[in-house]
């Protein structure tokens, strides 16, 4: 956040960088089982993010001694492609991509009905082919919907999206110029039907009301995503990835 | 076979153990009667002690004791080369080392999600809220800048690490000299700013609670920290740790977590 | 004891999986009757699609599935250094991810035996056959030059994994362009010469079949890839995965290499 | 493969830079047994090059769930010593190594009689000394004489030698320069009876015709380096390392 | 050893830089049970240096093909804390902390009584808060109060010293810059009752004569150091880390 | 069930092997009548060999075979830039690999514990002797010196690698060449001011033995390292490997470590 710029983010009329107003989505598409071998999988396009994720399981934990008796465990792989940004990234996880990969796998635990499936695993691999801000909730949306493609019972799907301040106003879905330049960024991730918070992670520079008003704005959007991660499931025959341009 | 030590000692991996029902039940009776596991009021946090200065041969330091949880930050301040995107400004780095002398379960080895999380949140707070004033750290534009390593060995674990690491971190940064005279330049007090104060909550069935020990944390379902400033601001925030959060919980939180921060400000930070 | 997830799905690590004795007598028994696993004709290779562009913002970029195989290759072309030992020429390194959503059994991690095989068998292709001119890629002699990254991403996994990448390498190098723009200097196309196809066989008892399946792989006994340029050469070869083959059996694979290679070619990169 | 040069590789009379016709090896020498410690073992002089190979099983294969329950798994370490090149190599793997070593295991593994030692594998460790082109042959060839010298049963030798183009003129065992500055590049091993080939790499640029005739080179070449194999192994008493001198 | 420098590290009066005679130590100080959670702990302050030893076990020993039937095994972790040193040093193990955790495990093995405990290993973790030379031999005498902290029982402490050679002259107890530029280094510890060296190590340049001197020294500084160990565990309610200052 | 390779043959991990107690006894009792496992006289090391040059193109090197031992020091020389602390110095690194091919049990893989140590003994003998006048390899002061690698390949184990590196090393520095005429420069010798050498003991009982093979390693408790060179000077010592020695025990191998350091210079060093 906050490293300063010339670049001017909202224009005079009050529309931002990229012609969109203070609470208006970039466009969003969700296509589901892109893949043939996982056991269900997802590729979600937002704005100029590109993400698979993809989902195996429930299936024996191993190793052994990582096991929980009670409940299966959730391990999701975050992992951004060496072509996924400007500059070539080296592959590997980095710091960032370990913290994504905690929190998204704690997200996607709470909706999991893991209870249901002692000793297990279920392994989440999200891989972002394109990046463009926001990938995190991009990822984990799509993670959601490749779950519940791969039979995997979820008490409620899990969808997110994200807030920010930019020139001292709170707009929704950060644009890359937003997320490197502005003042604050919230993403947030609910479970859809019950509403709970199940990621949440802020940095910048926010007052409680401009945080209250963010989380309305973020949760007004879940419900729109959520109806896009339910369509997707919905259309029987998926078109093929390449159908996806 | 009988072994001459106990069995059920052996070192596990991956996990910090689990409470026993019992113990549950225990801290959610306790909860229910308006007291935490160890006697405190509900939203009150342990008694913290902070010694700044333990390292006196590093540029700041601060042993921080929080309960029985205890961390050690130090702060070196060596010059280098700036980031290519930030040429005007100084860089600051910040490492958490989770000793395996902290606890029976703690491994030997390069960072895992966990010290690398708790890392993540502490920085955030610390740049987001620009405590550190990395403009004032250029030596010379784009060539020579004063890179700030804040690096934080936790020593003893009894729960809330990141309340424990933020506040070692911000005292010895609040201390730190920069050793310019050993550059032909001057020693000055590192350029600080504000002071920026993580709290984090737990929770346990319905109660939300501030600074959990241990037991408290393997009994919850949920982590939230809150960074604020003395201006007003949130800087950083992090739910971790499974579970779901409503947002009246979450409002909660930041509201609880201004009032501590002021109270830990005004302890410590006078 | 019951597992409510169905057992035998355990994670194995380290292998591919083992083939049923009767899947092997089917694919056996198909070829004898002349046809294939999934099918086609003996000699023939899957449908194959290529979709360039895919990485909008990457320079050169191209999806490929070659039956239900499916790679994804990605282009980066950035100012660096060159090779000591040779200043007057830009650099190429080709990687491959098998990444874990690609199969069961592929794991997180550094690449192991198989990416690193098929990485070089695919950047040896390229870089025998001068597809890409190096030469033309020097910015300032001894100092400045294009450095070519090719990531290649496999996504999902059912067999003939280096023909499936090598399709993927050419197509995106074929359709990028050095970002010289955003460094004062043009946007050109980068300079490319040729189209080394690799076609990759597998024998299954006295069979030799181009484009395995998985299946057909794992029936089959050794395997040799042969990388053809339009100007009828060789360019790169390899025999992998045990197993031994005649001459006979090796100029066979070269003959129906270069047919096949032509045949892509046409389908493909007119 | 096609580094250019000044450097003349073939001289006006068609012979080579270090004096060699087309079709002449380089000498080659073969000891076996020169280490105490492991089951079998040999060292190869060949040109420049000086390669140890060593032997160790068939053991319990390690860990348990590498074993196959049919066949013994052979598991090659390719490796360049520190001082074994012109620029000191850093230890350790490098990614041409790792390549060299699944090559040469699977080369192995074709003319070991795995089938007769199910659970088990074969260890074989390739230490480059001194390097001088056509090491991963040279280090293969003796590693086949290592293997009989620890009395594990092989169905034939493995055997191989290296063919390559030289400013256009097909030649036999490349040497240093002629692997550096050379326009192809054409390692070859087979099974000494069956005259079927278990490793085979190329690179640079050969027409099918080119292509027969090295071939033809190599399988002249390897009844020769066949014939310093067995006789290797048949000298009851080799001398000590250092007589390798 | 040995770098050259134009510092006087011995005064005319024969005093050393840090105004010490030959055969006086710095002052050390030793606290126990300073951590919570450790079965045992302890904190040395000798001179600059201060150094934290804490002990776990014994417990089963892990991963299980590390047990000894007859006897627990004894690991020892040497580390340095990034800002212990005057240039920020990078986490992990280096070289000379990976040699020390080496020699510092096997001199605890020989004083712990490890064939009471077979199948078991002690853990001690030595970590170095702030170093000012001699940090092997100080964590290793606060290893030793750790372990008897810990309750485990040891046939003897393990207590050293270090001694050197400095501008021609044997002192003990070398301070940083005479570490840094004197000409020898002579780290030893021993058994507190019988005397018997169980670590010791050694570099630069002494004769013998020298060497016995430095020795001589060292076992009287032993017996002075011992006793603050002994005081250390015998103070009954030891105060808190903070009191430590 | 009956396997067709003999049981007890698997690879075990992280340990030497064990030596029975049968052994064991039959190695002290030798000792008792005056002679080694070997038959050796009781204070004799093992018939050493020493070939210098074995790698013809390295600029030094030395196989060394010590009993059944077997090591090869190979010394590459390169251009490079010295520590910022000793810019008129050039630089000294001394490594150790314990091939697999050397023991059952060694594995490949980075430096262990085992290996570091062994390099370090080696490196601080020749290190702290000035064998190498480090500041005749300076080419431009504080930017170009020689860098000196020394690395040592262990082929085959039998007991005392501490040894047998150390008189690699030091036959292959003592005949390596700077390869100036590459850079433009002269090829000169390098610049070697002594020998040291360093002789290893091993206590089994009450008997202080060097140059111990493997089985006297095993059976043994307490191992000592005494570098000296030939004016008098002890430049290096190691108690290693467990065990206790008592301050006469170590002036005894003090003692011995000279008089054979002698024997071994006068033998190799003439």
């Amino acid at each position: 956040m906050g490293t300063e710029s010339d670049i001017k983010l909202i224009n005079e009329d009050g529309t931002r960088i990229d012609g969109r107003t203070a609470e208006e989505l970039r466009p969003i598409k969700i296509e589901t089982n892109v893949l043939n071998r996982a056991d269900g999988s997802a590729l979600i396009e937002w704005g100029g993010n590109k993400i698979l994720a993809a989902v195996y399981g429930p299936r024996e934990a191993y190793p052994k001694h990582t096991q929980d008796i009670n409940r299966a465990i959730v391990k999701c792989k975050y992992n951004m492609a060496a072509f996924s940004v400007d500059e070539r990234k080296r592959p590997g996880p980095d710091r960032r991509s370990i913290e994504i990969s905690k929190v998204v796998s704690e997200a996607l635990t709470a909706a999991i009905m893991v209870e249901k499936f002692p000793r297990a695993q279920v392994d989440v691999f999200i891989e972002v082919l394109q990046a463009d801000a926001g990938t995190r909730i991009a990822g984990l949306t799509a993670a959601s919907v490749a779950v519940a493609a791969a039979g995997i019972p979820m008490r409620d799907f899990v969808v997110g999206c994200t807030a920010g301040k930019v020139e001292g106003k709170i707009v929704l879905d950060l644009c890359k110029e937003e997320d490197n330049f502005g003042e604050a960024d919230l993403p947030v991730a609910v479970m859809s039907n019950s509403g709970k918070v199940v990621l949440m992670q802020m940095d910048g520079s926010l007052s409680l009301d401009e945080f209250n008003q963010a989380t309305e704005m973020i949760v007004r959007a879940t419900k729109v995503i959520n109806q896009i991660q339910r369509d997707a499931l919905s259309a029987k025959y998926a078109a093929s990835m390449e159908g996806g341009e | 076979m009988r072994l001459p030590w106990k069995e059920g000692s052996k070192v596990p991996r991956d996990e910090l153990g689990v409470l026993s029902e019992i113990k549950k039940g225990y801290i959610l009776r306790q909860l229910k009667e308006g007291k935490r596991n160890d006697g405190r009021e509900l939203n009150a946090i342990r008694e913290a002690t902070v010694q700044t200065g333990f390292v006196t041969r590093a540029p700041g330091s601060a042993m921080v004791q929080l309960g029985k949880t205890r961390v050690l930050a130090g702060v070196k301040i060596e010059l280098g080369t700036p980031f290519a995107d930030t040429p005007n400004q100084g860089v600051l780095t910040t490492n958490v080392e989770l000793l395996p002398m902290a606890f029976p379960t703690f491994e030997s080895g390069p960072p895992n999600e966990n010290s690398i999380e708790y890392a993540r949140v502490v920085d955030r707070g610390i740049r987001e809220s620009k405590m550190i004033d990395l403009k004032k750290l250029v030596v010379t534009p784009g060539e020579k800048v004063w890179i700030v390593f804040i690096d934080i060995d936790v020593l003893d674990y009894d729960g809330n690490l990141i309340d424990a690491c933020n506040l070692a971190a911000v005292s010895a940064l609040k201390t730190a000299v920069i050793p310019g005279a050993a550059q032909g330049l001057e020693d000055i007090p590192l350029p600080v700013t504000c002071t920026p104060i993580a709290v984090t909550f737990v929770k346990i069935d319905e109660f939300l609670v501030p600074d959990p020990d241990l037991e408290e944390e393997q009994a919850s379902d949920g982590r939230i920290t809150v960074t604020t400033t003395e201006d007003g601001n949130l800087r950083a925030m992090q739910k971790g740790a499974g579970g779901a959060f409503t947002f009246d919980e979450i409002r909660e939180a930041i509201s609880m977590s201004f009032n501590l921060g002021k109270e830990l400000r005004e302890k410590y930070f006078r």
